[in-house]
This record gives structure tokens, C-alpha cells and sequence, in this order.
């Protein structure tokens, strides 16, 4: 579907919808709800993004999924050196989740500069680089080498893996150490800087004002729920790597109290992520004091499930009269 | 590479050919179109709205019918995924992503032997279905006879079979490998150059057919399975261990590989 | 099903696996595999319990459940004073998964002595009695009031409840507090003191290993992860108490690792708990490292899974030529 | 209290009376004997390895049949739970406990009135089944006249049936409510002490038909309905407020309760 069509696609059902509506609404509801979403000084033409990890570099999903009628790509997570990842089985499913422990296997900025960046710069897909260190340094020197390079418009941060830490505990998990590599990339680069949250802590809130005191543009939240499987046939847990990070929509209840707790604690934007298969999950996650959603395990499943996320949320806000996305927040 | 298809596709038939064995005929134009031997299939097992099992399921085309517009799989009842797809009827429809990965390649001018073990047939008989070297072989093996899946299709093909069951009830009593051997042997060292092997089927027995033609060195092509998520490339957990210990990611650079890249000591 | 009609059953099943076995294999199984557990001074003769608040006290499950036959029942949350829980709605159901907010209603601790015990006393089941204070010194005053009481064989405290909280901290995820509360608990009786830990923690060794060391005969873990669920056309949350806790299959693969990690981390004996439902997910958990498991939200499902899970692992066992649970454990 | 039972349950019938509402025939011997009108049982939508969606289901008992051994449930299919119960057909199975719940309770010597709105009809025509008092009326209501459902059957019993209809596409032009405050208010004074009004329906209207009763002191029993995990009494999660700010559980205590027991501000 290119752009076009897909432009096309949404204007067509809008029209339909407001067929339905009386003369009035129509003048006030003007060109239907309002989708533009700001994550410091970057503009996203809507709210629905793909999660890192779940969606490639883009070229994966161009023939099922029409990457410029999507509020952003998230990369997967990319290191300064390529990774090769954990041993075999990477993968296992859980009920209503996905248990993965791919160990950030990423072909290093080098070659995500030179032989991935490209394929999305020259479509015009608005890029997010996740980006991974093994220390604040190599947090730093990522975000200075990215900063400039033409096509890429945001980073986000993953200081929620479980398997990288410094002096024993994971960045994400200890709000000294999440300020500090929130502050580093922020220094060294020009772009907005999007945390992302581990939900694997006792107290999201001191994290996410920790990040947004070092000068985070936004927090995304949640990375994978620290979990893991066991073959009783075989005697032998099913990853390669014993623990791996819970994804899907098993994760959803929590994934949306922590961004509910993160929304109520920092001024700067949310981002939702866990568990989003539908409109109605993107809609909980808005009403929660999210600003805007990621989609991730969802993509695997379903290449095309960002698609109907976003055209299920504009239909819902069509429907029910709202005008902005400001508006389905509950509460302040 | 071709473009992949999400669809909702028909049911046309599904039939239990053997104990727990279904062939589920489907229509799906664009993959049916599209799809190379080798190539495979994301099926979801249940409706949209049902998230549990969360993942489709991985199938080998076993047959693609352009001119109907259908794909046949063939497939074995093993777990709750594929009892669900096994309890859908004609009519019904199920979600159906494809053609993926990268199939057989067929080098120019050498003479395939098809190696089938189980349900590793079911990829060859779309492979047989399309080859134009009529001198190619297949090697099909089984337990027993009524374990052979799918005879009387290869034999329709024209191509020569060959058979063995391990307790002898059809064709060589023993394992494929010692048929393959018994062909490979008799050939001449300059004749082996001109043989490529395909070979689908359990693990051990892929392995022995990798180390044979690796003794002989003759081409081998296999199709591997390991879990996966997406079938797409963009989870990467789909990898195996590869012969440099980098991975390969069977969904995108297989599932069909060259023999030699795979280092079978870690399968 | 009377408790000699289960024993026949178990023994006629048993019977049945054995007659396809040599006579040699026969004799070297004797009756089958050792399944009686210890934790602390009591034995019980299964290691399967039914988990607090999901069997109440006994009771409502004997229609269809033989609670002779069980392991043991943890029964609901009590407090000195009665409770009357959290306004309505309590209970949301999300993918795999259920919150729950019930805010540990419960009938207080006189009620439970004087109208409670004695129907399980009489029928001599093993009684563990969950407690739950709002203070350290509620928390022994309640192990002293149950101390000596006929027909309690231990106690299990229940640090993880989300709502109770000392100086802003549940004691569920503050090793210092965690300590003073089982050190309390365990000072005041002479019962085996099992310590119920939440997993809304970063780092559930720390905890563990302050409770073992505060003298905890065992853990169990894990109480129900913090979330929320959204009712859109409604725009409020569903539950009247905003979050809840989630339990039930969603959340097996993030106990299973906590199970993992405590059974690694301290000497006493692990309790699993959660989302276990059947009998292949119980022997997850053994082979994770607990020595014994509760069933709970399955129970809300289907009253009689306990009894199922129990059967399940016993012809596991057979089948799979286990002489023991701590066969079960994979690695040290 | 009588046993309660698990027991997977053959489908006998399934028919869809009205769009989107069903009426489903169990073979449920040990439901159909013990049960009594009001109470309720609790069904699973799935197959026993399913676990999505995770909870059983509650539906009034519709009517039992103790000779045949069987139970009618009457439901409307709301979301993913009804959908899933609905596509099972004649001859397949659904796991249900029951029967659970305290149900209407008949005041020696008074005269029932039976006020049903909707899908509030589920528990009433087991009701009307076995009353002995044949002065007892029926009250039911619904916005038209297609959705006024089992007319037929509770006219059957031989028991007074007055209709109310929004639209007045059928008996009288208006809510229930007004029936019976008509009804009602026709009664002496002491002749209301005589008088029982049963009622389900949505709770607006149960709400209106309490306040009506109060006014005119009449008793009023109301079956109540809340979501529910255990339908046991095992999780207290179907809390409703009493008049008395304490909670009332309405699997174990109800679902029928004396109307001036619920705090109807909170509901
Ligand atoms: C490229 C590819 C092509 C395949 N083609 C065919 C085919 O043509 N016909 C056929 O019958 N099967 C094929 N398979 C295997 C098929 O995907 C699995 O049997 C199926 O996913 C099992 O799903 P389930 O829900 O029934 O089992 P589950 O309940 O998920 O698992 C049951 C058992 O199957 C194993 N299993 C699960 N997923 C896989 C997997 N992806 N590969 C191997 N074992 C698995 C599990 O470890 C477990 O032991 C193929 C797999 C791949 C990767
Ligand atoms: C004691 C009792 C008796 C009942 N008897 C009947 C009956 O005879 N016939 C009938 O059609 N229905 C009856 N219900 C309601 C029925 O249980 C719900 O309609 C059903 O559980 C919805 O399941 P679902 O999966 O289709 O919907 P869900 O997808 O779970 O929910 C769809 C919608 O239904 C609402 N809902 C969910 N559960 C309940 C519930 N327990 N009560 C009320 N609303 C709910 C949700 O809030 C949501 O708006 C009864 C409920 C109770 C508590
Ligand atoms: C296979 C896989 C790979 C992932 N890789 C990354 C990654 O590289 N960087 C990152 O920040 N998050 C990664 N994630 C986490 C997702 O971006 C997302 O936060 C998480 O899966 C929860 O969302 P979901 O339930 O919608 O998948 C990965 C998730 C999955 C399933
Ligand atoms: C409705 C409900 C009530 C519960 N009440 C208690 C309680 O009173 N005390 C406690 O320690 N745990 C309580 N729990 C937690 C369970 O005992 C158990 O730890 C948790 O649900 C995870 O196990 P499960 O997934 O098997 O349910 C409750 C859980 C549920 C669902
Ligand atoms: S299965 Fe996802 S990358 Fe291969
Ligand atoms: S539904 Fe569980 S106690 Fe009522």
C-alpha cells in the first residue's frame, strides 16, 4: 500500500463515519480528531509507533505493513560494535506472551548507518534508534555518532535490558545509574531523547523522574518482564540464555499501571507500550496518560496489527466525539 | 524477493490422510502464485480476537497449485496450534502469511536427489512437482509403510522413487541414509559434481544426509525447522548456529541452506 | 469424593502405570514416588497447596475438592480486626490473566478461631493461616493469637500486599522491613513461618535471603504483579480500587524465574505460586527449585484443579521414573 | 446447601430465538434436580486447555427439566465468552459447576408478582415453572415486541403474563414499571402485605422497581448481577454494596436478594 493509498484508505472510512453526522458535528469535528503527537521537538504525524526489536529495520514489513502512514519506526536495538546475540532457543511462547532472549543481536552502528539508515531516509519513515550500551561511555559515543546523521529523528534509550549491566545492576533498574546514561546521551547529541523503562524495578516513579531530571525528552515504557520456561521433558529451561524478556498481551495490566504511576509522576510525554494487539488496548494505554503507543509483539504475530491499532483509535475517537488524543486522558 | 501476503484464506479441504496427519488444501492466490519450493507459511491457529496461542504456526508449502489458485500443507498434529488448525473445517477460513524464506535453489544442469524423512516430505512433493530434470531420484523413509506419506503422488510425478522402512514393511528395510549411500557410492567421483541433494526431515536424520554428501562431496541443500516467532525477519529468534558460530535466521536465510553452513555439532 | 475413595484412586492409577513395568523396576519404586514434603518442623504429605484467597476457607471448595487430600489449604488473608475490602468491582479479566482487588476482606482473626478453624480442625486438614498486618507489631500480635491454636500447622505472612505499607514502602519490598516483619512473625510462635514474598520487587534475592536470615522456614512467591485494566467506553478504570493484582497463567513465566532465582539464593525451602494450572506447570516449578507449589487462580476456574495438578505430577513421576521431588530440581 | 456439581454437559440444543440471543439445552442431571429458580451456574467458553478468555461464565438456570435431566440457559451474546458459546453446537460439550448461588425464596401464603426486563426473563420462567400459587402475575418488558422473548412458554404456565413494550409494539405502551405500579397501586393497603414481587432485568429498572415496592411496602426480592471469578464464595471479587455499607457477595449470599438489603446508590 503506498502512502497515498494509505492516506487515501483513512479519509475514505472518515468520510463514511461522518456521513452519519449532522451538518454541525461536521463543521466542529473539522478533518476528524487531531493524531499530530510532539516528543520534544520532533512532530509525529500520529501516536502509533513500532516497538524496537518487533519490527526489523523496515524492509522486513514493506510488503504487509505501509511504514510512512506509521507514527515512527523503532529500530531494533543497536550497539557500537555488531552483536551476534544468545545461543539457540531464542524464543519460546507462554500463555498469551512471548518469552525472547535474542541478546541484542544488531549488526552495530556502522553498518546500521551505512547499509540500514538509508532504505529509511530515502521513504521519508520518521526513525527512532534504540540504541544499547555496555557502559555510560559507549551510551555517549552512540548517541554522539548518530547525532546529525540525516534520516534519523529521535533515540530511545534501552537502559532496560536485563542482560547488560554496570557494577552488577542493571542500568535500568537504579535511578544514579538510568540519570546518568539519560544525561550522557542527552549531552551528546541534539536529538530528543526517549528513555526506555525496565518494569523490573519496585518503583517505576523514581526512574522516570530520574531520567526526566537528566533531560529526557520522553520515557517509553515497558521493556520486558523479566521471566523464563522450563521443558519438563527435556529437564532444561527453553532458552538458550535461561531467563528471557516477557512480552504480549500476558504483560498488559502491568505495562499500563506502570505508565498510569510514570504519567501521574513526570511532566515530560509517556509512551505505552506491552501487550497492544488492538485499538481498545492503544485506547486503555491513552486513557492511562499515555502520549503515545509502541506495537510490538503484536507485529510478529500479526505484520499489519499498527495499521488497524491506528485506523481502530481514529474510528474510536470518530465515534465518540473526541477531538484530540489529550482528551481521553483520565484524570489530571 | 517476491512480495509476502497476509491473507484470510479458505479452506477448500482438510482430510487426515494418516494417524494425527492432515492435508489442509487452502486457497490463497498470491501465495499459491508466488510461492517456490522450500518456502513456507505463517498459519494463526485461532480467530483474530483469540491471543492464546499467541504465535502462528510454521508449515512448509507442500504444494502450490497456480492454476487453482490453492496451496496444499501438509502437517502433523503435535501440539495445541496444530490441534487447532486440525479441528477447522472447508469452508472456514484461516490467517495465512507467505510465501517466506528462501526456498531450494536449483543449480543448473546437476541432477537432484530428494531426501524425505517423515514429515520432511512434505516440502519435496512441491519440489518434485516442478522439476523439469526428469533423471532426478527420491528417497522417501518412514518407520513404516503406513508412515510413507504421500507415495502415490511422488510416483505420479514420473520421477524415480525409492523407499525404505525401517522395519522393511515397504521398499529397503533401514534408514534413507543407506539408500542415499547405496546411490551416492555407485556413482563416479566426476558424476557426484553433477548431483545435488534436497533433504527435509527429522534432525539425525538430516544430519547423517549433511555428513554423507559431505564425504562424497556432493551438493547438499537442507530445510531446517527451529522455533519461530515471525517468519519475517524481524524478531531474530529464529537462529541456529552456523558453521562460522555467527547465526543464520532460518526464517529469512533459509529455511533452506547449504548443508556445509549449518554446524551440525549444535542442532 | 471421600478422602479413601481419592487414595483408591491415586493407588488404582498407580496400580495401572506399574503393570507395565518390569518386576524389577517394581520393587526398586516400592509405592511409588516419595511424595511427602517438609517445611520445617511440618510434613505434609504432598506438596501441593491451595494459595490464599483463591479457596477460602475450606468449605466452599468441599462440594468439589477432597481437601484431605491436598497438601495443604492456605486460607485468606487475615487481620486482627475484620476488613471489608475494597468497593466493587473487584475482579477484571485480561489476557490469560486476572486482576483482582479485593483488598483483603477477611472475617478477622477471633471470627476465624471461633467459626472457621474448627471445620477444617475437625476434618484434619493442614491448615496454613495467611496474616496480614498493618504494622510489625500487628503482625505479632497476630502470630501470637494463632500460636498454640488447635489445627494451624504454620503460618504464611503475607508482605506482599500492595495496599499495606510502613513509611510509604509495602514491607514486601524492603529487605530491612521484609526482615523485621518474618523476625517478628517468627519470635512470636512456635509455628513454621513461610514468608510470602511480591514480586513487584527489582531484586527478589535480596528479600529472600533477609527473611531466611530473620529465621522464615520457607518462602513462597509469588503474591499477584501490580496492574490495571481500563474500561474505554466507560473512560475509568475497571476496578473501584484503580490497581489490583494480577494472577493466573499470564504470570507463570515471571514467577517461574523468581522461583528460579530464590531457590538459588537461600537454603530453606521455595514455595511456587503462580499461574500454575495443570500438572506439567507444577513440574515446571519443581524443576525450577520449589519443593512444593500452590494452585490459585485456577481453583476461580475449575474448583477441582488441585486435585488434578496433584494426579498429574504423581503419573509424571511414574512415567519418567522420578523416585522423588528433589529429583525434579534441575542443576544445584 | 445441596452439592454443587462440575460436570462437562453434553449439548442437547442450541437455537437462536431472537438476534444475538440463544437458548441452550444441557444435559445436566445433577443441575437439573438440585437446582432451584434463581440460582445460577457458571460455564466455561473454551475447551479445558484454553485459557483465553481465563474465566468460567455466569447464566441464571433458564429452566430445569429433572425428568429429562436437563437445563436451559438463556443468553445473549455480549462479548468474547458468549461468542465462543454460541459457535458450539448439538452433541459437543461445555464444562459446567452448579448449581450455585441462593435463589427466590416464596413467602408462605403470598401472592408472586414476577417483573422481568430483557434478559431478566432468564430466571423468571424456571420461576413460573414451579409456582403453586396460580394467582401469581407476570410482568415483562422490553423496548419491542421481537425482543419480548419466550412469551409463549411463560404463558404456558397458566400464570396472568402482562407486556409492556417502549414502542407499544405489543401490550401496554411503556416501561414494566408502570404495569406495576398500576398493579400495585390497585392492591388495599393490606392485601400488599400479601404480595411478593421477583425481579430481574437491568438494573435501572430493578433499581425502579425497588424504589416502587418501598413505597408502596411491599417485599421485593431482586436478582442481582456483578462479574464474577469463583461463583463459590472462594474469591469475594462479586461484591455489591448492602444498605449497611458492608459488602454483600452475590454468588454466595445471592444473586437473590431482599431488595432493601442493596445500597442501589453504588450499583
Ligand atoms: C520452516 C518450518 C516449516 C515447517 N513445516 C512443517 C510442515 O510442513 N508440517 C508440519 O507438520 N510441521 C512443520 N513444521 C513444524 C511445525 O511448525 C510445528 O509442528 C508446529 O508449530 C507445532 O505447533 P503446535 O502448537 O501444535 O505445537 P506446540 O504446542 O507449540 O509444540 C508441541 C511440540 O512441537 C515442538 N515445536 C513447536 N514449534 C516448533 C517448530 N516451529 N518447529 C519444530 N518443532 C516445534 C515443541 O517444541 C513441542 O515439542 C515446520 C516448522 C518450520 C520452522
Ligand atoms: C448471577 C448471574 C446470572 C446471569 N445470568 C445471565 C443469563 O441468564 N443470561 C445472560 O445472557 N447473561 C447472564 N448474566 C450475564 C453474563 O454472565 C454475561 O453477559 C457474560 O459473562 C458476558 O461474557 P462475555 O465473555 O460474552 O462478555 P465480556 O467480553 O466478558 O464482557 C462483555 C460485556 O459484558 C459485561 N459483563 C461481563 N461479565 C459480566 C457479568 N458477570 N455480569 C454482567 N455484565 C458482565 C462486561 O462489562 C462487558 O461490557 C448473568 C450474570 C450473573 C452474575
Ligand atoms: C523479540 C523482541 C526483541 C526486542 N528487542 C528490543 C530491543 O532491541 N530494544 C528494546 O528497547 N526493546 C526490545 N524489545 C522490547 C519491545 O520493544 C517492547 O518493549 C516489549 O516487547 C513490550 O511490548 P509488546 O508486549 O508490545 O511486545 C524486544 C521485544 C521482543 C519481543
Ligand atoms: C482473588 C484473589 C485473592 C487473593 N488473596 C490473597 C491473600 O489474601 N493473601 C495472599 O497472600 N495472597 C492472596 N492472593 C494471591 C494468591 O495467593 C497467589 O499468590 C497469586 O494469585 C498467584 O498465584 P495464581 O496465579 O495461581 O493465582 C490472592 C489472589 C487472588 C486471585
Ligand atoms: S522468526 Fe522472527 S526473525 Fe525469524
Ligand atoms: S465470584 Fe468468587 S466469591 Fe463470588
Amino acid at each position: 500500500m503506498s502512502a497515498g493509498k494509505a492516506r487515501f484508505f483513512l479519509q475514505a472510512k472518515w468520510t463514511g463515519a461522518r456521513s452519519k453526522m449532522s451538518r454541525q458535528q461536521q463543521t466542529f469535528l473539522g478533518n476528524g480528531p487531531e493524531m499530530k503527537v510532539s516528543i520534544g521537538k520532533l512532530e509525529l504525524k500520529n501516536p502509533v509507533m513500532l516497538a524496537s526489536g518487533t519490527c526489523g529495520y523496515g524492509p522486513e514489513l514493506a510488503d504487509v505493513l505501509d511504514l510512512t502512514n506509521i507514527g515512527a519506526i523503532v529500530v531494533k536495538g543497536i550497539s557500537m560494535e555488531p552483536r551476534a546475540g544468545n545461543p539457540p532457543p531464542r524464543i519460546a511462547e507462554t500463555p498469551c506472551g512471548l518469552l525472547n532472549a535474542i541478546g541484542l543481536e544488531n549488526v552495530g552502528v556502522e553498518a546500521f548507518i551505512s547499509s540500514k539508515l538509508p532504505w529509511l531516509h530515502e521513504r521519508n519513515i520518521t526513525t527512532i534508534v534504540n540504541i544499547l550500551g555496555n557502559s555510560v561511555g559507549e551510551y555517549q559515543a552512540l548517541a554522539a555518532r548518530l547525532n546529525k546523521c540525516p534520516g534519523i529523528h529521535a533515540l530511545e534509550v534501552n537502559i532496560s535490558c536485563p542482560n547488560v549491566k554496570e557494577g552488577g545492576v542493571a542500568f535500568g533498574t537504579d535511578p544514579e545509574q538510568a540519570a546518568k546514561v539519560a544525561g550522557a546521551v542527552v549531552q551528546a547529541c541534539d536529538l530528543p531523547v526517549i528513555v526506555k523503562l525496565s518494569p523490573n524495578v519496585s518503583d517505576i516513579c523514581s526512574i522516570a523522574r530520574a531520567v526526566e531530571d537528566a533531560g529526557a525528552s520522553a520515557v517509553s515504557l515497558i521493556n520486558t518482564i523479566l521471566g523464563m520456561a522450563i521443558d519438563i521433558q527435556k529437564k532444561t529451561p527453553v532458552l538458550g540464555n535461561v531467563f528471557g524478556g516477557l512480552s504480549g498481551p500476558a504483560i498488559k495490566p502491568v505495562a499500563l499501571r506502570m505508565v498510569w504511576q510514570a504519567a501521574r509522576c513526570v511532566d515530560i510525554p509517556v509512551i505505552g507500550v506491552g501487550g497492544i494487539t488492538s485499538a481498545s488496548d492503544a485506547l486503555e494505554f491513552f486513557m492511562a496518560g499515555a502520549c503515545a503507543v509502541q506495537v510490538g509483539t503484536a507485529t510478529l504475530v500479526d505484520p499489519g496489527a499498527a495499521g488497524r491499532v491506528l485506523q481502530g483509535i481514529v474510528d474510536f475517537m470518530q465515534e465518540n466525539h473526541y477531538q484530540s488524543l489529550k482528551e481521553l486522558r483520565i484524570g489530571p | 524477493m517476491p512480495g509476502r501476503f497476509d491473507i484470510s484464506s479458505r479452506i477448500v479441504s482438510q482430510k487426515e490422510i494418516a494417524p494425527d496427519t492432515f492435508l489442509l488444501r487452502l486457497y490463497a492466490p498470491e501465495i499459491a502464485e508466488n510461492a517456490v519450493p522450500g518456502q513456507f507459511v505463517m498459519v494463526r491457529p485461532g480467530l483474530e480476537e483469540e491471543r492464546d496461542p499467541l504465535l502462528r504456526r510454521p508449515f512448509s508449502v507442500h504444494r502450490a497449485d497456480p492454476d487453482a489458485q490453492q496451496i496444499e500443507i501438509l502437517y502433523r498434529v503435535v501440539g495445541r496450534g496444530t490441534r487447532m488448525i486440525a479441528r477447522k473445517q472447508a469452508g472456514s477460513h484461516l490467517q495465512v502469511l507467505g510465501p517466506l524464506g528462501r526456498g531450494f535453489s536449483l543449480p543448473k544442469g546437476k541432477i537432484p536427489i530428494l531426501v524425505g524423512g517423515g514429515l520432511g516430505t512434505a516440502p519435496l512433493l512441491f519440489l518434485a512437482d516442478v522439476l523439469e530434470e526428469k533423471r532426478a531420484v527420491v528417497v522417501l523413509g518412514a518407520v513404516t509403510r503406513s508412515q510413507l506419506l504421500r507415495l502415490q503422488d511422488f510416483s505420479s510425478t514420473g520421477l524415480e522413487v525409492l523407499v525404505a522402512t525401517e522395519d522393511g514393511s515397504l521398499g529397503n528395510r533401514g534408514l534413507v541414509t543407506e539408500v542415499l549411500d547405496r546411490l551416492l557410492g555407485r556413482l563416479e567421483k566426476d558424476a557426484r559434481k553433477n548431483v545435488v541433494v534436497f533433504s527435509c526431515g527429522p534432525m539425525p536424520m538430516m544430519r547423517a544426509v549433511a555428513g554423507l554428501c559431505g564425504n562424497y562431496s556432493v551438493e547438499c541443500q537442507v530445510s531446517l525447522e527451529t522455533a519461530m516467532a515471525c517468519g519475517l525477519g524481524l524478531c531474530l529468534g529464529c537462529a541456529v548456529c552456523s558453521d562460522t558460530g555467527a547465526f543464520l535466521h532460518v526464517c529469512r536465510q533459509g529455511p533452506v541452506f547449504p548443508a556445509g553452513q549449518v554446524d551440525w555439532s549444535k542442532i
